[in-house]
């Protein structure tokens, strides 16, 4: 199963089986927000606290979903905590560079693909990290929506975060 | 009797490896691959006589024409309905339901009117009634599933009294359950009711008689029955179609337009607005003369073998690991099985899987509701047909079985 | 430019014979031929990645998927539309009239409401519209066909005002005409009205552009165009396909569905309930290549010089013994004629033709109100394509000639 | 064109170019009826006038068509005029007989095909005369609906003329 080694890297496994920030948060304070892959009916629910200096003093992961989907959920949570909102998006992008350059082809949302392109120069400057693991997945292009699942949520509570002030 | 032991090298695709591994197409419930037979019937078709039908009176015009023809008398046999006109073409098997819901629907489905359908169905006949509901605000019943995956029908006088039409698949494309459709056809036309049955996952694999089952539609869809994409089939008794408005309009399914009006077409032509799918409906009859030549009892031994031999061998197999949805009794259910693995997401199974060449499929199969019932997000489904054989069981057991050590912690 | 000399020579029914003559095809505007190219296509298709879209992670439905996504995105990038997603793939055009009529019309044509076709409209463009105005009442206004073929646009402020939508034909497929749509275009979007065009006749013979035609819909049809039976498109822009209700309900077209109801797919997959065709696209994306490759502006060039051939070589051989419909210049037509052989029924013409492997059409072309205004009941029509010469067009008026003769008291 | 002569036998052109019984009668006291093929836009009206006695005195023949429809018109004029409703019924049934070999077949109507070995035998036994010359048509399968136009429209005038009385 060699190939398939590079879809699941040792790290994605470990987050995988160990989800890191799993659980709730009180909504309020917190945002609740649920992402859903029609596709395949992965789910991620992020709870997100972004405090008044514009920083994510905390996040939790719920939901159900295939390794992919979940162990980027977990990284992605771990990659932004205690980040500012701004330092947050600026790796949603930088992610979605990474996976976006077969993004669209499969009739996903040309929409991204066109972000992609934008992203990827982003990616070239932010580091990445652990998330440097997901790479894999851009050879297993119907993988892709399960690593963006979290991201996207992410996105949209961020959104719901900034206008609740 | 049994089926002939080569029969999978008249499958092209079948041939073919998967990332270096012999392919082991386990997903005959999502399409089935096509017979070499069935692909060259259509190339002949557009090779030979290729020309609109109905309309030309040169000679490859009126070839044309027949071939679209005989090949409606063909499957009008195969499901033993007694008149050719009482095969309507369609899409496929969605289009065929949409046909039922907006023609017969829209005429004798008004505000307040119930219909029932069960918990068991596949989207295609869900969404159409669920748009006729909003439209006209008639009131949707469901049969329950029992855990044993089983129609749970100890309510059902209670649920069909009253309702004008029951519309219930013949075998479910999630667990494989065959239903006793002649039951549920004597309790509707006993309480008034039409019924209307999903032959998509049953017409592939059982004989089918329309007039066995004493029921009133039938759909299904000609690309999970050895035949080509982009054709499908609604029969239905000619005095209900006669009766029924028509669906879509425009050309074939007119006898007159004027600026003011039109007047509809004979029966089953009322149904079939703008050129027919010619080169299809002939790549199906030569999937229903496939087929036939088979044998249906022969493929219904086979499939019947085979879903013993794969109960027995992924239950012996994986053990504790694994749970099996559906009914238990081989005899009582068709070759299509869904599943799942302890601690490895289904997603992730079919990649596995994907890496020995096993094709299954992942997700929620189309039947939502019914996921919910069952109280799982998604499932791994593993369907078969006549060309699969225990090799492929095995391979598939091998591959869970790798796949289960390598999720595991 | 010009188009290859061996053209007709990688059409396979091209090589049959008719009554031991060599077939002289002239019904393309029926249906055309199919190029070896879409034929193998289609094939290998079946043979090598065969599987369900959308739905599967394993190697080959991924592939199926990629294929199907890439005839879509073929077919946007040949009709110059921004973007891929806009392009619905119905069964033939008369669906895609019908979801049209459907999805857009229920949801923004009332009672009161009007809008205005053309009398040389294909029934695939009157019907579905009759169908709605008898449902919810709405105004059909007709543009009048002039003597010689064109519309009549004198009166054009007067019917296009107050209208919502003007749906027209670019080519008929009766007379020929080439009717200015950018012109009716701007007069409908001045008055607030959307436009759909009929493309069905023109998109296989003249390079299509969607923007530059300032259109809001294009309907078009696969067999018409080298491509398969059983594939159309409905392309839209993607702010009003967003803005439509969903046409037919099943599979593909939702996100999520509950007992209660569901909720729709992103475009385009909300309007495409069901199995898709992939074969079909797959083929119909290998014909779009076969054209791209003989490079429309040379097709357009063979078809006008043909058609000037057309006009001059029936009109010498059979002088006053013929009168064809439409337009004369043939810079202004395509090359579809229409006619009337004094003495002569076309029926039997059509019939007598055949004996010399000659194709044509006889009858009302799917155009009943167009030929009430022309005041025939029927006509016989010869309609060319990319692999006719003068050869075709020589043995089409010899066999004219002799048909003359034969019915000449 | 010699096959074509199987089909458009002299006669048949004959009544074509010169077709009996041609025009109208006043309706009433003649019915009037007409058929109409949808597939080619053949038209035929049939006048017909049945005395006291139930014998055919007037018949007479309008509408257009290609030469199978008008020389069938024609021919059928001719050998109906004169006749008892019987009989006319029985030449119906025994004209149909001739064409039905193929009728069906292509998806015209099923019911008139059975009808047809019904009515076999009794062609066997009626003369039909110079309608033996149609007998080519079935080898044109389109053609049999243009054949059978008028004697369709016939029928339905008798079983007007019937509900008159
Ligand atoms: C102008 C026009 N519109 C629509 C159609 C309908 O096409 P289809 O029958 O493939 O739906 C045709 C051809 O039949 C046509 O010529
Ligand atoms: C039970 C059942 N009904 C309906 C359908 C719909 O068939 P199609 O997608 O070909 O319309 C399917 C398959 O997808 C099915 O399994």
């Amino acid at each position: 199963m060699s190939s398939l080694d590079d879809l699941y890297r040792e790290v994605i496994l470990d987050h995988y089986r160990s989800p890191r920030n799993r659980g709730e948060l009180p909504a309020p304070p917190a945002v609740r927000t649920e992402g859903f892959n029609p596709l395949c009916g992965d789910e991620v629910v992020v709870y997100l606290q972004v405090n008044d200096e514009g920083t994510i003093d905390a996040i939790a992961i719920g939901g159900q979903g295939c390794s992919i989907s979940q162990s980027s959920a977990s990284m992605m949570s771990a990659a932004v905590k205690g980040k500012t909102v701004a330092e947050a998006r600026q790796l949603i992008r930088a992610f979605k560079g990474l996976m976006s350059i077969h993004e669209g082809e499969i009739g996903g949302d040309g929409s991204e693909a066109e972000q992609g392109i934008a992203a990827e120069a982003e990616t070239a400057t932010v580091a990445l990290g652990d998330l440097e693991a997901l790479k894999g997945v851009v050879k297993f292009p119907v993988r892709i929506k399960c690593a963006t699942l979290s991201w996207n949520t992410l996105d949209q509570a961020l959104t719901e975060a900034d206008s609740q002030d | 009797m049994g089926l002939p032991a080569d029969l999978k090298s008249r499958f092209p695709l079948l041939q073919r490896t998967v990332h270096d591994q012999p392919i082991r197409y386990l997903d005959s419930a999502n399409t089935s691959q096509k017979p070499q037979a069935v692909i060259d019937a259509m190339s002949r078709y557009y090779e030979t006589i290729n020309a609109n039908v109905h309309r030309g009176s040169y000679e490859i015009a009126v070839q044309a024409t027949d071939a679209l023809e005989n090949a409606r008398a063909k499957i009008a046999r195969f499901i033993n309905a007694p008149d050719p006109r009482e095969v309507v073409f369609t899409k496929n098997a969605t289009e065929a339901m949409n046909l039922l819901a907006r023609a017969w629907g829209s005429a004798n489905l008004g505000a307040g009117d119930a219909m029932l359908i069960s918990e068991m169905e596949h989207h295609a006949n869900i969404v159409p009634w669920h748009m006729l509901a909003a439209e006209r605000g008639i009131e949707l019943r469901w049969i329950p599933v029992r855990p044993d995956g089983h129609l749970d029908l100890t309510e059902l006088d209670r649920l069909i009294d009253g309702v004008k039409l029951v519309s219930v698949t013949a075998m479910s494309n999630v667990l494989g359950t065959l239903n006793d459709v002649r039951r549920l056809a004597d309790a509707a036309h006993a309480h008034g009711a039409l019924i209307a049955v999903d032959g998509s996952q049953f017409v592939p694999h059982r004989a089918t008689d329309v007039q066995g089952m004493d029921i009133d539609f039938l759909a299904f869809t000609g690309h999970k029955l050895l035949g080509p994409t982009g054709i499908g089939v609604l029969w239905a008794r000619s005095e209900i179609l006669e009766a029924m408005p028509p669906f879509l309009g425009g050309g074939e399914m007119i006898l007159s337009v004027t600026k003011e009006g039109f007047t509809t077409n004979e029966i089953p032509w009322k149904f079939e607005a703008g050129t027919p799918m010619v080169a299809e409906a002939v790549g199906l009859g030569a999937a229903v003369d496939f087929l036939t030549d088979l044998g249906m009892e022969a493929i219904q031994q086979h499939e019947t073998e085979l879903t013993a031999y794969t109960l027995r061998t992924l239950n012996e197999r994986l053990g504790e690991r694994i749970t099996i949805h559906g009914p238990s009794e081989p005899g009582q259910r068709g070759a299509v099985f869904s599943f799942v693995l302890e601690a490895v997401h289904p997603h992730d199974i079919a990649q596995v899987l994907d890496q020995s060449g096993v094709c299954v499929r992942a997700g929620h199969h189309c039947a939502k509701p019914l996921l919910s019932t069952l109280g799982i997000p998604a499932s791994t489904r593993a369907s078969l047909y006549v060309y699969n054989d225990e090799s492929d069981i095995d391979a598939l057991a091998e591959a869970l079985d790798a796949c289960s050590d390598y999720f595991a912690l």
